[in-house]
């Protein structure tokens, strides 16, 4: 019954379809409204792992498609379709949402059936991004998502959330209209916005720089790459759990996907020739931000400049590819480095999301951020303490966790790169260790620091849930990530076949 | 063709004439403080014009009158954009002066005066038409913007908004005499031929395209021609602003495509340059000195001029369909405008109320606990004239610059992009105003059904057209085909 | 015989004393309503000439109608000086600037 | 040669009037400046053969629209001691920016060569319809070719007219006034209305 | 034998995982019983593993157990390799900690983190089983991190203790820092050797003798050598080696048990393991192994000395382990890695033993650990006494005790070395020896002789440990004793390895000189009087007696006389100081720097907000130029068309 079923339309109309029915008749049934986002969003989880369960792993084509007109003058088209790379993505984005409904139950106190309206349309959009399979398709949901984001840090939001807030929407804003007038001067040239036509665009390497940059700076804003990361602090610190939630899970990876999607293979002589600079970046933003994260004395701070720099690993493990392609010549090699890429960005989406929620367990009886206000959480909060160190451990990459998987992969690739890149970045091992435990150190550890301390209660069996399925599902991709692997290598294997042949003519 | 047969084609104009006739005798002789009557054939008699046009639709360009007037879908197009929009208007107005206790028939008189002068001008086929019908609307505007007459702003506003208004005419005039002079017609076609066949005092033609550019950039507002805009957005009473804001549009944008396209397109490299150089500063101009703005009509009068700017930019295409690229990008923006500015504008009249009007952005604190509904509905005008997806605004912007890197000005488009970036901080931050802030006293909402429903139809709209904006698309780019 | 330059120059001399009047003038919103006619004749004045020098009465007729127009535009100018007048006592150019920034 | 030196003259005074009108300070005098530029303009364009229109000229502005200035002007209580003070620091810019605006002006305008066709020529006069008067020329295009925008000019004179009304009239008054003769006429059925009540 | 094999390793993450998640429900009796039985299961599995491959000529187990991850051709598996080698690291790890799980019992019976500490402790029992057994290096690094991690957990154990968090952190970070390099020299491997599969990389690894990468431009390094370097760097991390030992002492934070089991016995010797499993590489690499070797002997040597002026009974003993680690690094420098696992397998069981007595008294003086307050503790303690006396003895290398066997193999095999360093390393080695001695019997003579320096609260209740100590004490003083005699001569000169451990021919000269002289343990027993070494133990031995027992003010005035000596050594070289101030506050400061400067003002506050904030005074003063005047306006129009002019048409002219 489910082969007829437009699984991807569905998967994008049914959060949005949900929240606006959310947004309608909430705010008078409180109750009710986060029993049916909860329904909702589970709902929106089961149909996506039919996705999983029904991807033939082995095509390297498009699955699922769904294509009907939509602006027919322009060649633009309702055109949908997942691969290898989105797979993943789109199961992050539904897992994390239901989490972040979970999350958000008894916490929210203001506007609850608009937070969770805001949620359920931002999971619909988000799919949409990962499944567009037209440019313009994919810009509409990109930026479409700004604005329930945008609500979110606004209203529910920190002391210092306007400043949060307008400084994440400009700058992500700032990034993506560049990406338009690439995407826009490509439709110029091929005269379609099919992603797969612009593929086959032949463009001058000078074009293709251009193209690249604008790229760039979309999706550098958004992954974000160090030196346009400083707004990620900021939102991260001011946004209600949820939003730091699905900031980092989800949002960050936009950007990643946006390079593999759209930078390397339709400008890939671009990007081998910025390659050196992009890695440059990457190293950057993993050593310097990690110095960063060290010294931060805000929770949500310290994890959004650790999302920074394990995102550098993502940015690393794309532009690696090149440079080993130049040097090996062999794809099979470089396959390593984006998959280990993607690794990262599925299992940060996790990572980044547990910590994020963690700090929200907290700050939800303490109602404070600073490290300085804790000291000895074990004591009071022994089970919660436990499932923090597991995250934390994850955060700093101890194998076994994902956060270990894509980490390593890519450092075992950059090194068929360069030595040095994989000795610089390598020092993650040893940074994300420090900044990671030592907050938790200060944090869990140590005697009860004060009352609010002493008087914590421990997790709820509603926050044990949300640990709970987190913990498995880091456990899980850390010790058996071949499923995930194996989903992806097709296409990753097909990616890579691409952008070694060159578009110039 | 015989005058009377000619007079069928004329006849939502003629309509609108005797209507407006009917209207002024009406209401002299009315003796009710509402003025519903007025105001119902008022705008009954919008209506009708807009089935006539309809009715008339050409399927061919049909120039009659000894080609002072023009008769094509493009015209069409616009003239039920000016009367959709300028009923919306009114229905706006009656509310907005009934409930102040400020009703004159005259208004509505007025109004359909310079609903005619757009008519006129949208269907203007000779400099002569194309003056007059500015001149037809323009008066009845100043006029309007003056209604109010116990207040100060306003006719301080009316006052500038005519003498300027004067000048720019006088300058347009000068142009025009030198553009006759040099080729001895006033014909828009004839005009163009004689700019097409070679010639050798070509700079005279620029010096007199340059005051024909200087008239078209004062009326669409930009920048350095757009002093009076914000002055006269924010001093009119809100319902005149909000005709300013829209259908004026609309009749500014035929003017420059008759003008420009029909009257000058041999002249195209030229009035390009100039344009780039206007929308560049509008768009400069009009984004970041709104931004400090705390007045919402005037914050509203400036993203007017950078839109402006955005439009001037959809124009410059000019219509080389050889090459695939034409004004259609403008022609969707001026409607998308229009559509999305007639929101905001009546936002503020719905939120206002006799005594309190609503203009200060401060008046917006908290709106979303009062009112979650509305306050989304203007969340949805806001986003929208930023130019963010999913809605109307955004189609706009990415019609525009499509077409502005087909005609290979990349660095355009950048700018273009960038302004829009800095302009998407003013409309963010009414939205942080209703949504992040809280006030001591919540606003109340003080308006009548018709006009909750019609802002709410309106945004609901935006929203509609930003899903499926590809009908509006074929329109536009249909009505160029001629 | 005039030349057709000897009038132009004419009409652009008056054209540019009535704007400039326009942007000199700081006191009275009466002489820029002059001054805007002062405009509108020196156009009159390129359009007679040009009529004059094509021997084509087209011109003529467009002046006939800026003439109109400049009536009824005088009409509705004075017509708001007086409202002007009414609401704020004065017609200094200078005070009218409630309206800025 | 003679037409050129009255052309001269008229020009001269054309001129000298007109900065009269922007500069004078008392508004009056002004209105009088502007009155004689139009007569001298209209003096000019007789040179140019446009009779009709010089008539027009000196009958509608000098007869109607100068009048109604005159009356606004003398309408206005407008204390002309406080307009008397000088021109600002503004006037030489201003002045500098009109010198250069003529000059880019004159630079094109002056330079001959405006008129395209060769046949009629920069140098020459075109000829007119001899047969036919000035006036009944002007008459037979403003009634055939130009019926369109004749109706629309009447419009814009109506508008003239609406809007002059509509702004300068005042509102009725809407204050109640007591009508004696009404109050007294009163009866008492008309304002006391007996009603039946049960009692509880 | 997988389903033997995955049960030994499963068996103790059982009871991990239930005594960790259930711990509430089962009880702290149910806590403990699980996790030994769970180990007891491995430690027996294990045994009958080591006689499956060592007696019944069982084959050595190489296979997968399932894949990890997939890429095109490479595969990361998680597998087992089974050989004589692991087998015996197998045996040590399972049957020490299972003695410990049960000396356990005693030691923490008041803990209220009873449940959670046999969690941990099963839990480091499955990684570093995993470890050894690895048959790859993903999941060497998996379990090299994963005893890392359950280190971390039990040293911060009491994580009110400022200094113990300290410690964990501390220890965690300095391991983390090997293990960059050892990631690094995977990282290697793969693109060397295109697998990380043990028995492909070694296979090939002869092919890798000559090729050289360059880091440095103009510096050509030998691949090999880098790969040996970098995985030795996570060696030097495991097994704290200097500079990278810093963390051991410290992590006596943690409870007893877990000293012995973890940091005595088990997983620092990980390193040692793991060099000792690499052979094939080392061999190939002399630059490497001269490196191991000149690392070994500074640690033998210098770590010893600290021993000496430490206060803390658990210190001494820790500094003891440094050294004798340090040993164990010479051998495998001298390509004696039979001898380094040998000395790893004795000193596994009497270092626990040590550390175990170490426990007994310190429970005895209710968790008094300073040896200045302790004293003539043999009246009250005898059991404990005697088997720190075996522990000692075997640590000094008194004849007879399986630290003579071992310890006097790695001498003689540093002597016959070639390599550059050997030399130094053997005169260190030698001279570890006596120190050795003289801080062992410090302490030993410190805590059960002499003057009874304890409080009198204490003293009032000193008594003997109970059984559950106990009888791990007398478990492990049994193999302190005897299994040095039984072991030499199969595992150091023996085939006992046979291929798990290859010496390349060049390297092989201790070997074949010791062959030539062996003639079975008893000879060598008989013939120890002969060797230096044993005179050193007993010179210290003698030294100590007269220092600590016989002329107790003897050390207070060395110490004074030699302050700055003395200083140097209280103050431990300074390492920490050094440390703290530039690795830790560098990156402090570092971070500080790059936040304030870079983030928060180059970034955020010129670029963000600075283009922010100018566009906003751009905005208000531009704004200004809307002035309301009409004549403004005017000019303003004016001014752009005569721009417009300007532009578009006077260029014309």
């Amino acid at each position: 019954m489910f082969q007829s079923l437009p699984l991807l339309s569905l998967l994008i109309w049914a959060p949005i379809l949900g929240g606006i029915f959310v947004l309608l008749v909430g705010s008078r049934q409180r109750e009710s409204s986060k029993l049916f986002a909860l329904v909702v969003s589970s709902l929106v989880f089961l149909l996506s792992t039919l996705l999983y369960f029904r991807f033939d792993t082995t095509s390297v084509l498009m699955q699922f498609v769904e294509y009907s007109v939509w602006i027919d003058t322009f060649n633009i088209n309702y055109h949908l379709g997942v691969d290898g790379i989105s797979v993943p993505l789109i199961l992050l984005t539904t897992f994390t949402t239901v989490l972040v409904v979970i999350a958000c139950w008894v916490v929210i106190e203001t506007r609850l059936s608009q937070y969770l309206a805001a949620f359920l349309i931002l999971e619909g959009l988000m799919i949409g991004v990962f499944v567009s399979l037209d440019a313009i398709l994919f810009y509409f949901f990109w930026e479409a998502m700004l604005i329930p984001m945008f609500l979110i840090i606004g209203v529910w939001g920190g002391p210092g959330r306007i400043y949060a807030t307008i400084k994440f929407f400009l700058y992500t804003f700032l990034g993506s209209v560049f990406m338009l007038v690439a995407l826009l001067y490509l439709y110029s040239k091929m005269g379609s916005f099919y992603i797969f036509d612009l593929y086959r665009l032949p463009l001058s390497l000078a074009e293709q720089k251009w193209i690249f940059i604008a790229f760039l700076l979309a999706f550098a804003v958004k992954i974000p790459m160090w030196p346009v990361h400083t707004w990620l602090p900021d939102a991260h610190v001011e946004a209600p759990t949820g939003g730091s939630v699905i900031l980092a899970a989800i949002l960050l990876k936009m950007g990643g996907y946006g390079f593999i999607r759209f930078s390397l293979p339709i400008t890939p002589d671009a990007g081998a020739a910025m390659a050196g600079f992009m890695i440059v970046l990457s190293l950057i933003a993993i050593v310097y931000i990690g110095f960063v994260a060290l010294v931060q004395q805000d929770m949500k701070k310290l994890i959004a400049y650790s999302s920074v720099s394990h995102m550098g690993f993502v940015t690393l493990g794309f532009f690696i590819v090149f440079s080993i392609m130049e040097q090996a010549g062999s794809n099979a090699d470089a396959v390593m480095g984006l998959a280990g890429a993607m690794m990262q960005m599925v299992s940060h989406g996790l990572i980044s999301a547990a910590l994020f929620l963690c700090v929200g367990v907290m700050y939800d009886r303490v109602h404070s951020r600073q490290i300085a206000d804790y000291g000895g959480v074990a004591n009071t909060m022994p089970v919660f303490a436990s499932f923090m160190m597991l995250f934390a451990m994850a955060n700093a990459g101890l194998p076994g966790t994902s956060g270990f998987v894509g980490e390593f992969l890519v450092i075992l690739s950059s090194f068929r790169a360069n030595a040095w890149i994989a000795v610089i970045a390598a020092t993650v091992l040893i940074l994300g260790a420090a900044y990671t435990l030592w907050m938790y150190k200060r944090v869990i550890f140590g005697d009860v620091a004060n009352e609010k301390v002493a008087g914590l209660q421990d997790v709820s069996p509603r926050e044990t849930s949300f640990l709970l399925l987190l913990a498995v599902a880091v456990l899980l991709l850390g010790l058996w990530p071949a499923p995930l692997f194996e989903l992806m290598e097709t296409t990753l294997n097909q990616l890579v076949e691409h952008i070694s042949q060159s578009k110039v003519t | 063709m015989s005058i009377t047969s000619e007079i069928l084609f004329v006849l939502p104009e003629l309509a609108l004439l005797a209507f407006a006739c009917l209207v002024l005798v009406c209401d002299v002789f009315s003796k009710s403080p509402n003025k519903l009557l007025t105001y119902l054939l008022a705008q009954a008699s919008l209506a009708v014009v807009m089935v006539l046009v309809i009715w008339l639709y050409p399927d061919e360009r049909v120039a009659l009158f000894n080609q002072h007037f023009i008769l094509d879908p493009l015209s069409a197009v616009l003239k039920v954009t000016v009367c959709a929009a300028s009923i919306v208007v009114f229905l706006y107005s009656y509310h907005y002066f009934r409930q102040r206790d400020l009703l004159q028939g005259e208004y509505f008189v007025l109004g359909l005066f310079a609903v005619l002068g757009m008519l006129v001008m949208v269907s203007a086929y000779s400099m002569l038409t194309v003056y007059l019908g500015l001149e037809l609307m323009s008066l009845s505007l100043y006029a309007m913007v003056a209604m109010n007459k116990e207040s100060g702003t306003a006719s301080e506003a009316a006052m500038k908004y005519f003498v300027l208004g004067a000048l720019a005419s006088g300058l347009l005039l000068y142009g025009i005499s030198i553009l006759y002079g040099v080729t001895g017609t006033i014909i828009l076609p004839e005009l163009a031929a004689h700019l097409g066949s070679p010639v050798d005092n070509r700079i005279v033609f620029l010096f007199g395209l340059v005051f024909v550019v200087v008239g078209i950039a004062f009326k669409l507002g930009a920048v350095p021609f757009h002093s009076w805009l914000p002055d006269v957005y924010e001093g009119s009473p809100t319902a005149v602003t909000l005709f300013l804001a829209s259908a004026p549009k609309v009749a500014a944008f035929a003017m420059a495509i008759r003008l420009l396209i029909d009257g000058m397109q041999p002249l195209h490299v030229d009035w390009q340059g100039m344009l780039i150089v206007l929308s560049l500063l509008s768009m400069a101009v009009g984004n970041i000195v709104a931004i400090s703005q705390s007045n919402i009509k005037r914050m509203l009068a400036y993203s007017a001029i950078a839109h402006a700017g955005f439009l001037i930019l959809g124009i410059l295409p000019g219509l080389q369909a050889d090459q695939g690229s034409t004004y259609a990008g403008a022609l969707f923006y001026v409607i998308a405008y229009v559509i999305m500015s007639m929101g905001a504008f009546g936002f503020i009249i719905l939120a206002g109320r006799k005594g309190h009007e609503a203009d200060n952005l401060d008046d917006y604190q908290g709106l979303a606990d009062a009112s979650p509904w509305f306050a989304l509905i203007m969340l949805l005008f806001m986003f929208s004239l930023a130019g963010v997806p999913p809605f109307l605004g955004f189609w706009a912007k990415w019609y525009v610059i499509k077409e502005v890197i087909a005609i290979g000005h990349i660095w355009l488009a950048v700018l273009a992009v960038l302004f829009s970036v800095v302009g998407a901080y003013y409309y963010l931050r009414v939205v942080k105003l209703m949504y992040f802030d809280r006030a001591e006293t919540a606003p109340v909402i003080g308006a009548d059904t018709q006009v909750r429903v019609l802002i709410s139809l309106n945004g609901l709209a935006i929203l509609a057209l930003g899903f499926a904006p590809g009908e509006l698309i074929r329109i536009c780019t249909a009505v160029l085909g001629f | 015989m005039i030349e057709l330059s000897e009038v132009l120059i004419l009409a652009a001399m008056l054209f540019c004393i009535s704007v400039a009047g326009i942007f000199i003038n700081r006191k009275n919103v009466i002489i820029l309503l002059m001054c805007i006619e002062l405009m509108l004749l020196s156009v009159n004045l390129n359009f007679v000439a040009f009529s004059h020098f094509l021997g084509d009465i087209h011109g003529q007729v467009f002046v006939f109608f800026i003439l109109t127009v400049a009536a009824a535009e005088a009409a509705i100018g004075l017509a708001i000086l007086v409202v002007l007048f009414r609401n704020r006592n004065t017609i200094n150019v200078v005070d009218l600037d409630t309206l800025k920034g | 040669m003679l037409e050129q030196s009255i052309f001269y003259i008229f020009a001269a005074f054309l001129i000298f009037s007109a900065c009269m009108v922007i500069s004078v300070r008392n508004p009056v005098h002004a209105a009088l400046f502007l009155i004689l530029s139009f007569f001298c303009s209209a003096a000019i364009w007789l040179i140019l053969e446009a009779e009709f229109l010089a008539i027009a000229l000196v009958l509608v502005y000098v007869g109607a629209v100068m009048v109604l200035f005159l009356f606004v002007v003398m309408m206005l209580d407008i204390n002309i001691s406080t307009l008397r003070e000088g021109f600002s620091r503004f006037l030489p810019v201003g002045l500098l920016v009109a010198v250069l605006m003529l000059a880019a002006m004159g630079l094109i305008v002056g330079g001959g060569g405006i008129l395209s066709d060769p046949e009629t020529g920069a140098t020459g006069a075109g000829q007119f319809e001899a047969a036919a008067g000035n006036t009944r020329l002007l008459g037979k295009a403003l009634f055939t070719e130009y019926i369109y925008p004749f109706e629309v000019a009447g419009a814009i004179l109506l508008v003239a007219i609406i809007a002059a009304i509509g702004l300068t009239m005042r509102k009725p008054r809407t204050q109640r006034t007591p009508k004696p003769g009404k109050q007294v006429s009163i009866k008492r059925e008309e304002r006391v209305k007996l009603v039946n009540m049960e009692s509880e | 034998m997988k389903d033997v094999y995955l049960a030994i390793v499963l068996a103790p993450l059982a009871g991990a995982i239930i005594a960790g998640l259930g711990g509430r429900f089962i009880g702290r009796s149910g806590a403990h019983w699980v996790t030994i039985i769970g180990v007891g299961i491995s430690s027996v599995l294990s045994l009958f593993a080591w006689k499956h491959l060592m007696f019944d000529g069982g084959e050595v187990y190489n296979a997968e157990i399932y894949t990890w991850l997939k890429l095109g051709d490479l595969k990361f598996s998680v597998g087992f390799l089974v050989d004589q080698l692991s087998v015996t690291m197998m045996l040590v790890v399972s049957f020490v900690s299972w003695m410990i799980h049960i000396y356990t019992i005693g030691y923490m019976r008041d803990d209220p983190g009873y449940q959670r500490f046999f969690s941990y402790i099963s839990l480091f029992t499955f990684a570093m089983l995993m470890l050894v057994m690895s048959n790859n290096f993903v999941q060497l690094f998996f379990g090299w991190e994963a005893v890392g991690l359950v280190s971390y957990l039990l040293i911060g154990f009491w994580f009110k203790r400022e200094s113990a968090i300290f410690a964990s952190l501390k220890a965690f970070i300095v391991n983390r820092i090997g293990d960059f390099g050892f990631l690094i020299g995977i990282a290697a491997v793969l693109m060397y050797f295109n697998s990380l599969d043990y028995m492909q990389v070694f296979s090939q690894a002869g092919t890798l003798e000559n090729p050289t990468l360059s880091l440095i431009p103009g510096m050509e390094w030998s691949v090999l050598s880098f790969i040996c370097i970098c995985l030795f760097i996570g060696a030097m991390g495991k097994s704290a080696q200097v500079p990278l030992h810093v963390w051991l002492p410290d992590s006596m934070e943690g409870p007893t048990p877990i000293s012995a089991l973890i940091h005595a016995a088990t997983m620092v010797t990980a390193g040692i393991f793991m060099v000792a499993r690499m052979s094939p590489l080392y061999e190939l690499s002399e630059t490497a192994l001269s490196l191991i070797l000149l690392v070994g002997a500074v640690t033998a040597f210098f770590m010893g000395l600290l021993g000496l002026v430490q206060h803390d009974i658990k210190r001494i003993i820790a500094y003891s382990t440094l050294s004798q680690l340090g040993y164990m690094t010479v051998a495998l420098g001298a390509s004696a890695y039979s001898v380094a696992i040998f000395h790893l397998v004795t000193h596994a069981f009497f270092k626990a033993l040590l550390f175990l007595a170490a426990g007994s008294v310190i429970i005895a003086l209710h968790h008094e650990q300073d040896v200045r307050r302790m004293g003539g503790l043999y009246r009250y303690m005898p059991v404990t006494w005697f088997t720190a006396l075996i522990g000692s003895l075997a640590l000094v290398g008194f004849p007879l005790t399986s630290g003579f066997f071992s310890k006097d193999a790695i001498i003689e095999a540093v002597h016959y070395s070639q390599l550059p360093f050997a030399g130094l390393a053997y005169a260190a080695v030698l001279a570890g020896v006596f120190i050795t001695a003289l801080y062992t019997f410090r302490l030993f003579f410190l805590t059960f002789h002499g003057e009874e320096r304890m409080d009198r609260h204490t003293w009032e209740q000193l008594g003997e440990s109970p059984g559950v100590v106990t009888f791990p004490l007398f478990m492990l003083a049994i193999p302190s004793l005897v299994i040095g005699a039984y072991l030499v001569g199969p595992m150091v000169l023996g085939d006992y390895y046979k291929d798990a451990i290859s010496v390349s021919a060049g390297h092989a000269a201790w070997f074949n000189e010791m062959v030539s002289h062996y003639s079975g343990a008893f000879d060598i027993l008989v013939n120890s009087w002969k060797h230096a070494p044993v005179w050193l133990a007993l010179a210290g031995i003698f030294v100590a007696w007269l220092c600590y027992i016989r002329y107790p003010h003897w050390p207070g005035r060395i110490a004074d006389m030699s302050a700055v000596i003395y200083r140097l050594f209280v103050r431990k070289f300074y390492f920490d100081e050094v440390y703290q101030a530039v690795f830790a506050g560098g990156a402090r400061n570092a971070g500080n720097a790059l936040w304030q400067w870079g983030d928060v003002r180059a970034i955020d506050g010129f670029l963000v907000n600075g283009t922010a904030r100018a566009v906003r005074r751009f905005s208000a003063s531009i704004r200004t130029l809307q002035t309301g005047y009409l004549y403004h306006y005017a000019f303003a129009m004016i001014i752009g068309l005569l721009l417009l002019l300007a532009v578009f048409v006077h260029q014309l002219m």
